[in-house]
């Protein structure tokens, strides 16, 4: 996914130069299968009570 | 015995006479009347779009499962409510026309003790000339659409195999369409297989939005913790798309769209061109365009619907300025004002008003997101409407005893690209309640400790978990009350 | 510090509603003894390597 | 005997002064010409404007640590260089004259073996008429100024404790003013203690900037890790303000200061104006506007400075567009291309161009903040400026073995806001190198693995740390070559 940087050198200022990217290590955890088994627990547990919890 | 008519067999109506019936049982009658024979889990429509998946896995014939349900099913067009009846008859009913090819044209009057307009929106392509997959743009809002969209994108893609730079527009068709989310989801996923297959250095992709900044999704933004940030979506979203090499235009109407060019005005009330080889441009959506009569046949639809269409509802539809609009304008039951025994549930109903500030252009455009109400929100209406109207059929009350404002519910929304169990990345994103409340929550609009904003493998499970999930569910089959909305 | 979420609250769509805002968290680390003192020694080692390195 | 003169005792000519001198021993003769009897620490004036220091904590008197070390210093002002001498002196020599009370008027011929010009910046006020502590706003780039700007402050703190609102409006004077850091700094430490009295619901603070995005700096930005994303510093800057309750005015040009008045055009092109009640605003820079005469007295300045007054050096001057310019543009070793004994250090030399990409309203004003070259690299560069005269006077050689790149130079920027061991917060920033390397570092024009973007105590106590430190250096204490600079 190198195009945008490719792009990006030639063109500091333009809009999307100033868009936050995430550095190796973010990008490691989310391939990580231990971080995401547990983060798709932890996140079907926490939209589960934010959804059921909304009406009644 | 009491008659409940459904219209609409979308997430919202579908849930909606699933649980009528489970609640009502055998001595009370549950109708739908839909035009289309098959349920699709809409969500998915994104991987039927680039080759992911077929139409088939993403529907399926409606007519078996409420045939073992008990349901009745009316393959059919409404057309007029009349929730008087007329001079023949006291109960209010609807006009349908059938659209089935053993009745096609046939009409009927099917009355009711209770009705639910769960009808979805009409995809007004019209209302931007050269919109639609019949003319210069593609879509992925119907499992047809998708499907005709990837054979569109395969040329794309075979013509940047043969060296052919390609330019791809995704993003919204209107000056006020809603549904960000999915065509987002859908660039992520154009991107996903344009590098997949290697192709990044021919592939230009563009996001046009008519949002005011990227991540509005039409739900005036929001804000999640990220990396011990609260972080606005909007720089949450610009990541993703600079992430995957999206360009982006911004504060965009698309008014008009020709053979490989889209013509759009800026907030700014600049008009600009974008020329590209495939598009995939989000129409504006539209009420069903069912009409309302009284007994004496005299036109009430400006008094049961609203001019977009969509059914009033126990909303506060005074107009009023941006910085006066309060959770309390938000309907609860989703309860006709003007007759007590009808409902709109999911897309069917009208709000009060968007969540994304009004924005015009010097030119007078009004170029803001209308208000999204997909998928969970839907699924929670027609539950909810479903439960009151079962208590009103059971108790012989009047009062709503279920209550579902979007004022109060969370809603998740996962943003899929690419596929498979090591491959697939997803953002999952809650926000609750879904309309911003400043008064209660004055710092960000919304609970922030109720938000999430993480981007991984799990969230791209959880969208196929959610995929089979829900179609389990849509299908009645053993449990299927316990999945949640 | 809470005036900018006062003003925020009548001001969403300003261009300062758009900014990224510490966590409550994030505020608690930054007053840590303890790891502003790790912090103080690693910054300044930092610092001295980039900017030795940098000339000659 | 070598004879080596020192233009400006700021933190380059001082640093070089010590060094030369060090370097050089009782034999050779070292000459500090400047018109300011005392050396500042610059940085810490920004705590004298909020009344957290003296100026006599930032400033020392330079003639007793000039006499310890056998410095010749000279309080005058450089008026003249005649690097070719005059029809009765082959040597070339400066023309001063003295401002110390003693001497004032007084005039003198300084000849030379080699001249380093470290003057550092003219603050051209005049430039925005009205601008100024003069005039109708307050300036903290010097002790004096700072110590008058506390003085109108401790008024407008006065006058909100009796519950009169106060805005406040700090950032650039002029279109294309540098030194965003120091202001942004003053702007945060005028919040900090806004807050600390209890007073921000009577405190509307503003920052206004000529930067295209806040956080440029007028490095044209920069890149720092922050929370596993690598954050442009335009959303750490704006972070910082929202968190301060800060309010921000951006791509702006001030053209005029009235009493109580801002006026300002915007990089559209539109003309907008800001009252406040207290304003900081950063004057424009110039170099120290000295003449130079060849042999036969002719007026050669336009040879030797830059039009704004800076000295030429080894750099590229050829015009050129923002997307050619390139890190070899820069000098290495500061030494004039007319005159090889002729160096300058710091702020006095002319850089090739800034690093913030060139911008201009549609009127033709162009607004952009010009290059910084405050504080590390000064001091980086009068060394290295210091040791090649040291090695030529040595060997006799016209070599230069040191060099100081700021497209190799890494800086460190530490922001602090408020004050004490537990109270103080600072933002400390590194960069590495100073210039953007499009070349070496496509993806980010620096080395973001030399980045810090860190906020917390440890950067207050680092800054309070570097103010004891760096004027215990400047005071040529026993020790004092081997703190870096």
């Amino acid at each position: 996914m190198a195009s945008i940087h490719e792009r990006l050198k030639n063109e500091p200022y333009s809009e999307y130069s100033f868009a936050t990217r995430p550095t190796n290590a973010t990008l490691f955890w989310r391939r990580c299968i231990i971080k995401q088994i547990y983060l798709f627990f932890a996140l079907n547990l926490k939209i589960m009570r934010i959804v059921v919890g909304g009406h009644s | 015995m009491s008659k409940v008519v459904v219209l609409g067999a979308g997430i919202s109506g579908h849930t909606a006479a699933l649980y009528l019936k489970k609640g009502l049982g055998k001595n009370h009658e549950v109708i739908v009347v839909s035009p289309n024979s098959n349920y699709q889990w809409v969500p998915s429509n994104i991987w039927v779009g680039v080759g992911l998946m077929e139409p088939n896995q993403v529907k399926f014939k409606l007519e078996p499962v409420y045939r073992r349900k008990g349901i009745v099913f009316k393959q059919a067009l409404a057309k007029a409510i009349r929730p008087e009846g007329d001079s023949t008859s006291e109960k209010g009913f609807v006009e349908i026309e059938y659209v089935d090819e053993a009745r096609r044209g046939q009409t009927e009057k099917v009355d009711y003790d209770f009705l639910v307009n769960a009808t979805g929106p009409t995809l007004n392509f019209k209302a931007t000339p050269g919109l639609g997959p019949d003319l210069y743009s593609n879509s992925v809002c119907t499992y047809d659409h998708a499907w005709h969209a990837w054979q569109n994108l395969k040329v794309a893609f075979e013509k940047m195999e043969a060296g052919v730079h390609q330019t791809f527009l995704i993003g919204t068709g209107h000056a006020m369409a809603t549904c960000q989310g999915a065509a987002f989801e859908y660039a992520l996923n154009i991107a996903f297989e344009v590098n997949k297959r290697g192709l990044h250095k021919f592939a230009d992709i563009i996001w046009i939005s008519n949002e005011y900044e990227l991540g509005d999704f039409g739900m005036g933004g929001a804000y999640v913790k990220r990396g011990g940030y609260v972080t606005p979506t909007k720089v949450f979203t610009e990541s993703i798309l600079a992430e995957y090499g999206i360009r982006w235009i911004k504060r965009a109407g698309v008014y008009k769209v020709e053979p490989g060019k889209a013509y759009y005005e800026l907030l700014d009330g600049t008009y600009h061109e974008q020329t590209f080889d495939f598009s995939m441009l989000i129409p504006g959506f539209a009420g069903a365009q069912i009409k309302a009569f009284n007994k004496k046949g005299e036109d009430i639809t400006s008094t049961v619907f609203a001019a977009n269409g969509m059914m009033k509802v126990d909303a506060d539809y005074t107009p009023k300025p941006y910085e006066q609009w309060k959770s309390s304008d938000w309907p609860e039951i989703y309860q006709s004002p003007a007759y007590d025994n009808l409902y709109a549930s999911g897309i069917a109903f009208a709000p009060p008003h968007g969540m994304s500030k009004p924005m015009e252009s010097p030119n007078g455009t009004k170029i803001f997101p209308t208000p999204p109400r997909t998928g969970m929100p839907s699924g929670v209406i027609g539950k909810v409407v479903a439960q009151n109207v079962i208590h009103r059929i059971k108790t012989g009350r009047k009062d709503h005893p279920h209550k579902a404002s979007m004022v109060r519910m969370g809603a998740a929304c996962i943003v899929s690209a690419g596929y498979g169990f090591t491959k697939g990345q997803a953002a999952t994103m809650t926000v609750s309640p879904i309309v911003p409340d400043w008064e209660k929550y004055p710092k960000y609009g919304r609970d922030i400790d109720k938000t999430v904003g993480v981007i991984g493998l799990a969230g791209h499970w959880m969208k196929l978990f959610m995929h089979y999930m829900f179609l389990y569910k849509a299908k009645a089959k053993f449990g299927w009350s316990l999945i949640p909305e």
